[in-house]
């Protein structure tokens, strides 16, 4: 170690090493990602039978995506957001009510919707600092709270049967605005998502909100101490978490056609595998949107592949949580600072140090 | 359509998705569909989610559509929410047969009832008020406040009682989320708050046998009456030792059998909107507007539970 | 007397860095032998490794002639070996009692193995009364000072039976009272025949308390001297690698009339009353006191992290009382904060990241992202003008060196253009080499009419850079010295006057 | 020697500890008087057995997390594990007439060896908990599933069910009940009476400073998980012995991991780690029981009851169980 120039300096202005915005997790991922597409493409019949197909598959796990990134802005500042569930649900449940019961046109309601679930997320951050209550167990109570106002709001017969358009949003594809060649290719979702992970992605990696939201959840202290106003930082992600649960409520809304006050359940724990695996430090600060959305992407297409490839869903569930122990493992053996015991190994193979005397 | 053995010519591919594989009056479907299958050159697949959701199932049915089966059997955790993705199976030329609990209408080609609701609702109340006697105070004890079956047969029970026992009250209506555990303290709770509750009705498998435990655990048993729809291996001990005097149901088995076959002739393109036809071993149905009933309640009780294992 | 601690050619690297390339030492028993060394020398390291806390990738130890391979710290304590860490280890939730049992918590006999409490009380009442140490064993940890977790750390050592005792930096959060009383209990150890070793990068100290001294640069043992021939100047260049000059007493004073920062009546209502001064455009004000006098309190609520319960605080003429940090800052008001890890760096962070963490609206933007280009300007103008050692804009500031690291915390607040800087314990665990360097930018920015209040627990640092110095007490100021005034003895003679006549000096 | 000298150290700070206790003690006996003066037949022993007996297998699964969360981990796997300890032992009793020591033998092991993996992935790789216990929560439900190929436990033989039900020899005070008592006493003496729990204690304030003061954490850390995989699985085989029936949801399908963390940290143990209340976590276990099966009494219609849940871990975690300046 080895960096203190000589006395002179001064003269010397450091260049940038490197400004990749991707770093060795997401480029594994990545490889892992096209692992899988080929993998199961050649030996699943029925996973590839051309590229709308593939396409089409992703309609049926983007939802868990759209989740994963509201989620990975709150577990990059250290905390967690156990109510995406309920909020996916509550939303869903109320705006179709206000479309079935009231006579909302169907777009105004989802929009009511997602506004609802930004403000889900504003009582959860409220929780958390007003009530002083710890990320984990604010959202777990107000979770319980929500699901039940969810089931309150649903009745026995919950609304189904949306208008056309609206059902386009799960299950459609998009047509006209893209070249004819691409017509009935891309899914609705697919664009959705990619549009929302384009945005976080710059959000997180270069706006001045990603930049105190990490140092937020690097460290609150430094932050407070340079002058950040932690609270609206946190406040600002658990609204956006909640708003984008509620998104991916509609769209699973639209997706199955009808709503249920306990649709939202599924994704939670599938969208916190998706962030982690992403390589966001479930402490905060660390970890980048590109990273989450491969692992959207690979967490994806491998259940249904494995699904596709005749594995039940159990299997598929035991071997997701498998790669996920498997990964961190192996991330953890390979950590940046270079004292994971494989690079200590590693270093010991390649370099074996002679003994050296004590000049004194 | 024809009666007797149908064209098995063509080797066919058919699965069976129930809410979840992990009960087992849905094994007790799959055991004679399986039996079933292996007489009828069916290449057959039991699979499903392990958690009663509906996105299980349907990331169950994509795959099916992806792997091009032929035939899709299932029983719905939701009657929407499967719609979109079954319509999707349809459209791929994949004929759709419901049976148990049904999808919306324009999702599949048809369903086969377990019983008529009126029918079912009548066998729950008697197999209850026998016992219980004319102006009894009830409860209900269901699985969720949105199943659609158990909401059709309660309504049932309700018109039931209306019409034949006007003098029954039902004081308490509560929810044991398909677990044997939650169903088992909201059968102790309902009792402890509620003492002059002498029948509780638990159309759902879980729940009757957490009434009964709980009439059991209460030592209430001879005085407070329970019954629902259970597999007799569940509930065997408990009709046995009286806390469940009948319990009606219908042979699980047999329809896993009819399963098949409905599957078989909706593969050939054999089977007509309103129809009839003959199964073997099985007897003759009628199809009506898509629709099939399966049997009329089949009651257990001490006498004949013996005879039926699932 | 048995203890010799004898290490040889003990090499460590961590990765591909390597930290120690062969270091030998000899420990003797009655004798204290000091580690100088810049930051990042590999002190601590060398102190891990003797106490089994971090395994050495080669070389060998030995006690009293024998070898030695220690497997874990209990291994190092079952030989006698302790070292009070860099960090004291502070178990918050537990009682000091137990805190210094940990690992060895009394048992009574029977099968159940229940903790000896009464036991576990009386011995540890009798480890700190044996280094006249007045702390209650059944106060819980989180609620001593960092002086007096220190303190137990000494009496835990004796607890355990360890007569090779280490410290890692144990003065540097201390004032040169609290200094004195470790350093008594030390001498007292010496007396007994404990083998000791200590680090710090206070010369004075290591002057006054050292029979020996090792210098260790950039992993290797560049020089080890006896007492009769200690030479600061000599010590200084084998640290830093160059020739050295001591430190002077600074003779100009930049300040001019403008008073850029009043401060009248201003109380948190707890740690500190009635405070009032007013700093000068260029003027350099010092802040003298005992740890935990309530400088960093006065300091953070004049900044707005902290609420103050009464008072008036003015920036160039403008009440900006109750504003919080966010708007201090913006207002020209900024504060470097004493403890670097925690408040003032973001260490996993990168150089240009933290720079501009400061103040992030001066990064122009695109399209509302900011402009990585005009960033890394920025960041590259602010690692020249402070003279940052670093291979990249980009590395981590956890990859710094201490003194590097502050200077970028410097860096961070001083391109902001503040009219007013607090700089709270600047040099702390900074090395004398980058220590000289802060100093002259301390002169520098005074010299550009920057005013400037420092708070250190330092006399010699204080007589260094300050126009002007107040002295604090128990939450209020004492007393005011300037000019000619103001020599080391008559800074820590301001404070302990003041603390005599109410019977002496909390521990 | 006095009695007060023989307390644990902690019992002589400022005492929020025995008030959290109080507090819980105080508002489950007011619940249980004001339900009671509303529908008397709440306070029936009858009853109130019922309430207590319904609390016990949380309570255990609950204390198992209690250890956990005072060492600064988590463990989300309990609720497979408890489900899988509940199907293995429910399934062998049905079907092979396994004995009930078998069981109890078998669900020990068993919650040993999975805590115990557990345990090694926490302490020995180095992936933080709730990544642990969330992947090995997919695994061990698997496992459950695997090991159950979709059938479930109906029924076990008379000497579960008495085991799960009766008291011994007679009395009026169910066996799980006792047992109960038993592990909490255990918990208690362990965590404050023992060199075992000062050591998870110490581990939990500061886990490198406790490594430098000779503590062997990777042991402890595994031995801690491996308990809470032990407690786990016990509370299957109460579980399966109680309600007589076991399906692969079991645990999970109730959030059994959720509910545990729930009550431990309304008991007054610190997520953060270092402090930890047992007997807060069974009183707190109690009192959620209390407050469910009292919302039946009141007529609360059910659709609202997880509400009151949620409500009860807000208004309870909000009686000041944080460290001040600590974060999750
Ligand atoms: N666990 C570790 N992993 C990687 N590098 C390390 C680790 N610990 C120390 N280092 C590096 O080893 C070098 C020596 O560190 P050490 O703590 O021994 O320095 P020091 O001489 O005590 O400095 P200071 O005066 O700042 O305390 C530093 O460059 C540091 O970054
Ligand atoms: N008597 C005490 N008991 C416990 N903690 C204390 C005590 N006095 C001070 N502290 C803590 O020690 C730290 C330093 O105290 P404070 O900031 O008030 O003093 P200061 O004069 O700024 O000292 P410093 O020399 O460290 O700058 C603070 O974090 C404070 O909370
Ligand atoms: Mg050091
Ligand atoms: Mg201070």
């Amino acid at each position: 170690m080895d960096m203190r120039a000589p006395a002179n300096a001064n003269a010397v202005t450091p260049r940038n090493r490197r400004r990749l915005p991707v770093g060795g997790w997401e480029l594994a991922l990545t490889g892992l990602l096209a692992a899988v597409v080929v993998g199961f493409g050649a030996a699943a019949p029925g996973f590839y039978t051309g590229p709308a197909s593939l396409l089409g598959l992703t309609e049926n796990f983007l939802p868990f995506g759209l989740v994963a990134l509201g989620l990975s802005l709150v577990i990059l500042t250290g905390g967690i957001d156990l109510s995406v569930g309920a909020v996916a649900s509550l939303s869903a449940v109320l705006a179709a009510q206000l479309w079935s019961r009231f006579g909302v046109d169907i777009w105004a309601a989802a929009a009511v919707g997602v506004a609802l679930g930004g403000v889900l997320g504003l009582v959860n951050a409220g929780v958390i600092l007003r009530l002083g209550i710890e990320p984990l167990i604010a959202t777990l109570g107000t979770s319980f709270l929500y699901g039940s106002a969810a089931v309150a709001a649903a009745g026995a017969e919950p609304p189904s049967g949306f208008p056309g358009g609206f059902t386009a949003l799960g299950t459609g594809t998009v047509d006209g605005v893209l070249p004819a060649s691409l017509a009935g290719l891309v899914p609705i979702q697919l664009v959705v998502f990619a549009a929302f992970a384009v945005l976080f992605s710059a959000l997180v990696a270069r706006s001045p909100f990603g930049r105190v939201l990490v140092m937020v959840g690097y460290s609150p202290d430094a932050a407070r101490y340079s002058g950040i106003r932690t609270g609206r930082v946190l406040v600002t992600a658990y609204a956006v978490s909640g708003a984008m649960a509620s998104l991916a409520g509609l769209v699973l809304a639209s997706y199955y056609d009808a709503v249920r006050p306990d649709m939202g359940d599924v994704l939670l724990l599938t969208a916190i595998t998706m962030v982690v695996l992403g390589g966001v430090s479930i402490f905060g600060g660390e970890g980048t949107v590109a990273g989450v959305v491969v692992s959207v992407l690979v967490l994806g297409f491998l259940r249904q592949g494995m699904l596709i490839a005749g594995f039940s869903d159990m299997v598929t569930t035991m071997l997701t949580g498998a790669i996920l122990l498997a990964s961190i493992a192996v991330k953890n053996l390979f950590n940046r600072r270079g004292t994971g015991l494989a690079n200590q190994i590693w270093a010991m193979i390649r370099r074996p140090e002679p003994p050296r005397a004590n000049p004194s | 359509a024809e009666s007797g053995t149908p064209d098995t010519a063509k080797r066919i591919k058919v699965a069976m998705v129930p809410k979840l594989v992990g009960l087992s009056v849905f094994k007790a479907n799959e055991d004679g569909a399986k039996a079933e299958a292996a007489k009828l050159n069916i290449d057959f697949l039991y699979t499903g989610p392990v958690t009663a959701s509906a996105q299980g199932q349907v990331d169950a049915f994509n795959s099916l559509i992806a792997r091009k089966f032929d035939v899709i059997t299932t029983t719905s955790n939701n009657p929407t929410q499967l719609a979109p993705s079954l319509m999707r199976a349809m459209k791929a030329g994949i004929k759709v047969v419901a049976y148990d609990s049904d999808v919306a209408p324009a999702a599949r080609d048809f369903f086969i009832q377990n019983t008529a609701y009126p029918a079912f609702g009548k066998a729950l109340v008697e197999s209850v008020i026998k016992y219980a006697g004319p102006n009894a105070k009830i409860a209900i004890l269901s699985s969720t406040p949105d199943a659609t079956i158990q909401n059709e047969w309660i309504g049932a029970v309700k018109t039931y009682l209306a019409a034949t026992y006007p003098k029954v009250e039902i004081v308490a209506t509560e929810y044991g989320q398909s677990s044997p555990s939650q169903s088992l303290t909201a059968g102790l709770n309902i009792l402890q708050a509620h003492p002059d509750v002498t029948g509780i009705i638990a159309p759902d498998g879980a729940a009757v046998v957490g009434a009964a435990a709980a009439i059991e655990k209460l030592g209430k048993t001879g005085k407070v009456f329970t019954t629902g729809a259970s597999n007799p291996d569940a509930v065997r001990q408990y009709v046995k030792s009286g806390v469940i005097k009948e319990t009606p149901l219908w042979d699980e088995v047999k329809e896993g059998q009819l399963v098949m076959y409905v599957a078989r002739l909706a593969a050939n393109g054999a089977l007509k909107d309103n129809d009839t036809f003959t199964a073997p071993g099985l007897g003759t149905y009628e199809v009506k507007d898509k629709v099939i009933v399966f049997s009329e309640p089949l009651i257990f009780d001490a006498s004949n539970i013996d005879q039926y294992k699932f | 007397m048995p203890g010799l601690y004898a290490a040889q050619g003990i090499r460590k690297s961590y990765g591909t860095v390597q930290v120690l390339k062969g270091v030998s030492l000899d420990l003797k028993p009655g004798r204290m032998v000091t580690i100088m060394g810049e930051n990042g020398a590999g002190k601590s390291t060398l102190f891990k490794i003797l106490a089994g806390q971090v395994p050495p990738s080669g070389g060998t130890l030995s006690l009293d002639g024998a070898p030695l391979a220690l497997a874990s710290p209990s291994a190092a304590h079952a030989r006698g070996i302790y070292l009070v860490p860099q960090e004291p280890a502070l178990l918050p939730e537990l009682s000091v009692a137990e805190t210094m049992f940990v690992g060895a918590l009394p048992t009574r006999r029977g099968p159940l193995g229940r903790v000896d409490w009464t036991a576990m009380r009386a011995r540890a009442r009798a480890a700190l009364d044996a280094l006249e140490l007045p702390i209650a064993v059944d106060r819980p940890a989180r609620t001593l000072s960092i002086a007096q977790q220190q303190q137990v750390e000494c009496a835990k050592a004796l607890l355990r039976g360890c007569r090779i005792i280490l410290f890692d930096e144990p003065t540097s959060p201390l004032t040169s009272h609290e200094v004195e009383h470790l350093f008594s209990i030390i001498r007292r150890l010496r007396a007994d025949g404990c083998t000791l070793s200590f680090i710090s990068h206070r010369m004075d100290e290591v002057l006054e308390i050292s029979d020996e001294v090792a210098v260790l640069r950039d992993g290797l043992l560049v020089d080890v001297v006896d007492r009769p021939s200690f030479d600061r100047t000599r010590l200084l260049s084998q640290m830093v690698g160059r020739p050295m000059k001591a430190v002077p007493r600074r003779s100009v004073s930049n300040a001019r009339d403008e008073v850029a920062l009043e401060v009248r009546g201003l109380s948190d209502g707890a740690r500190f009353h009635d405070v009032g001064f007013s700093l000068r455009r260029g003027e350099v004000l010092g802040l003298a006191g005992l740890v935990g006098a309530g400088r960093t309190e006065i300091a953070e609520t004049v900044f707005g992290i902290r609420p103050a319960a009464a008072g008036e605080v003015r920036l160039g003429g403008e009440t900006v009382t109750g504003l919080d940090c966010h708007a201090m800052i913006r207002k020209g008001l900024v504060y470097v904060p004493e403890d670097r890890a925690r408040h003032g760096a973001v260490l996993p962070m990168t150089i240009t990241e933290n720079v501009t963490s400061g103040l992030l609206e001066r990064v122009r933007r695109r399209a509302g992202l900011l402009s990585a280009r005009d960033e890394t300007r920025i960041s590259a103008s602010a690692v020249r003008d402070f003279r940052v050692r670093c291979a990249g804009l980009d590395q981590t500031l956890r990859e710094l060196s201490g003194g590097n690291q502050q200077k970028v915390v410097f860096a961070k607040w001083m391109t902001t253009g503040p009219r007013v800087a607090i700089l709270d314990e600047p040099t702390r665990g900074v090395d004398v080499g980058a220590k000289e360097e802060i100093y002259e930018m301390i002169d520098a920015m005074a010299r550009d009419g920057m005013a400037l209040l420092v708070i250190s627990s330092e006399s010699e640092e204080l007589v260094r850079l300050c126009d002007r110095i107040l002295s604090v007490y128990e939450g209020r100021i004492v007393a005011e010295l300037s000019g000619a005034g103001i020599t080391p003895a008559a800074v820590a003679r301001s404070y302990l006057t003041a603390a005599a006549p109410s019977g002496g000096v909390a521990a | 020697m006095s009695a007060a000298a023989a307390r644990s150290p902690a019992a002589s700070r400022p005492s929020w500890r025995e008030r959290r206790e109080l507090v819980l003690v105080a508002v489950t006996a007011a619940s249980a008087g004001v339900v009671g003066l509303v529908n008397p037949g709440f306070l029936t022993f009858e009853n109130l057995r019922f309430v207590a007996l319904n609390s016990v297998v949380l309570s255990i699964v609950a204390l198992g997390q209690t250890l956990v969360i005072a060492m600064r981990g988590i463990d989300l796997s309990v609720a497979p594990l408890m489900g899988l300890s509940a199907m293995v032992c429910g399934l062998l009793a049905q079907s092979h007439g396994l004995p009930l020591w078998g069981a109890v033998g078998i669900a020990l092991a068993l919650g040993l060896a999975l805590g115990t993996l557990n345990g090694v992935l926490v302490a020995a790789l180095n992936i933080p908990p709730i990544i642990t216990t969330l992947g090995t929560y997919s695994l061990f439900g698997g496992l459950t599933f695997l090991y159950s190929d979709g059938t479930q436990v109906d029924q076990v033989p008379p000497a579960y069910a008495a085991f799960g039900n009766a008291g011994p020899l007679g009395l009026p005070v169910p066996t799980p009940v006792l047992v109960l008592v038993l592990v909490t006493a255990a918990c208690w003496f362990a965590l404050n009476h023992s060199r075992f729990g000062r050591a998870v204690l110490a581990v939990g304030n500061n886990a490198a400073a406790a490594y430098n003061a000779g503590l062997r954490v990777t042991a402890i850390r595994i031995q801690v998980y491996a308990l809470s995989g032990l407690l786990a699985c016990f509370s299957g085989l109460v579980f399966v012995c109680y309600t007589g029936s076991a399906t692969v949801t079991t645990g999970t399908g109730d959030h059994v991991e959720l509910q545990s963390i729930a009550v431990a940290l309304v008991g007054g143990t610190l997520i953060a780690g270092g402090r930890a209340n047992v007997v807060g976590t069974v009183l707190a276990s109690l009192f959620l029981s209390t407050v469910l099966t009292a919302l039946v009494f009141l007529q609360v219609p059910p659709i609202w009851y997880s509400a009151g849940e949620g409500l009860m871990i807000l208004v309870a975690v909000r009686g000041g169980t944080r460290r001040a300046g600590g974060t999750a």
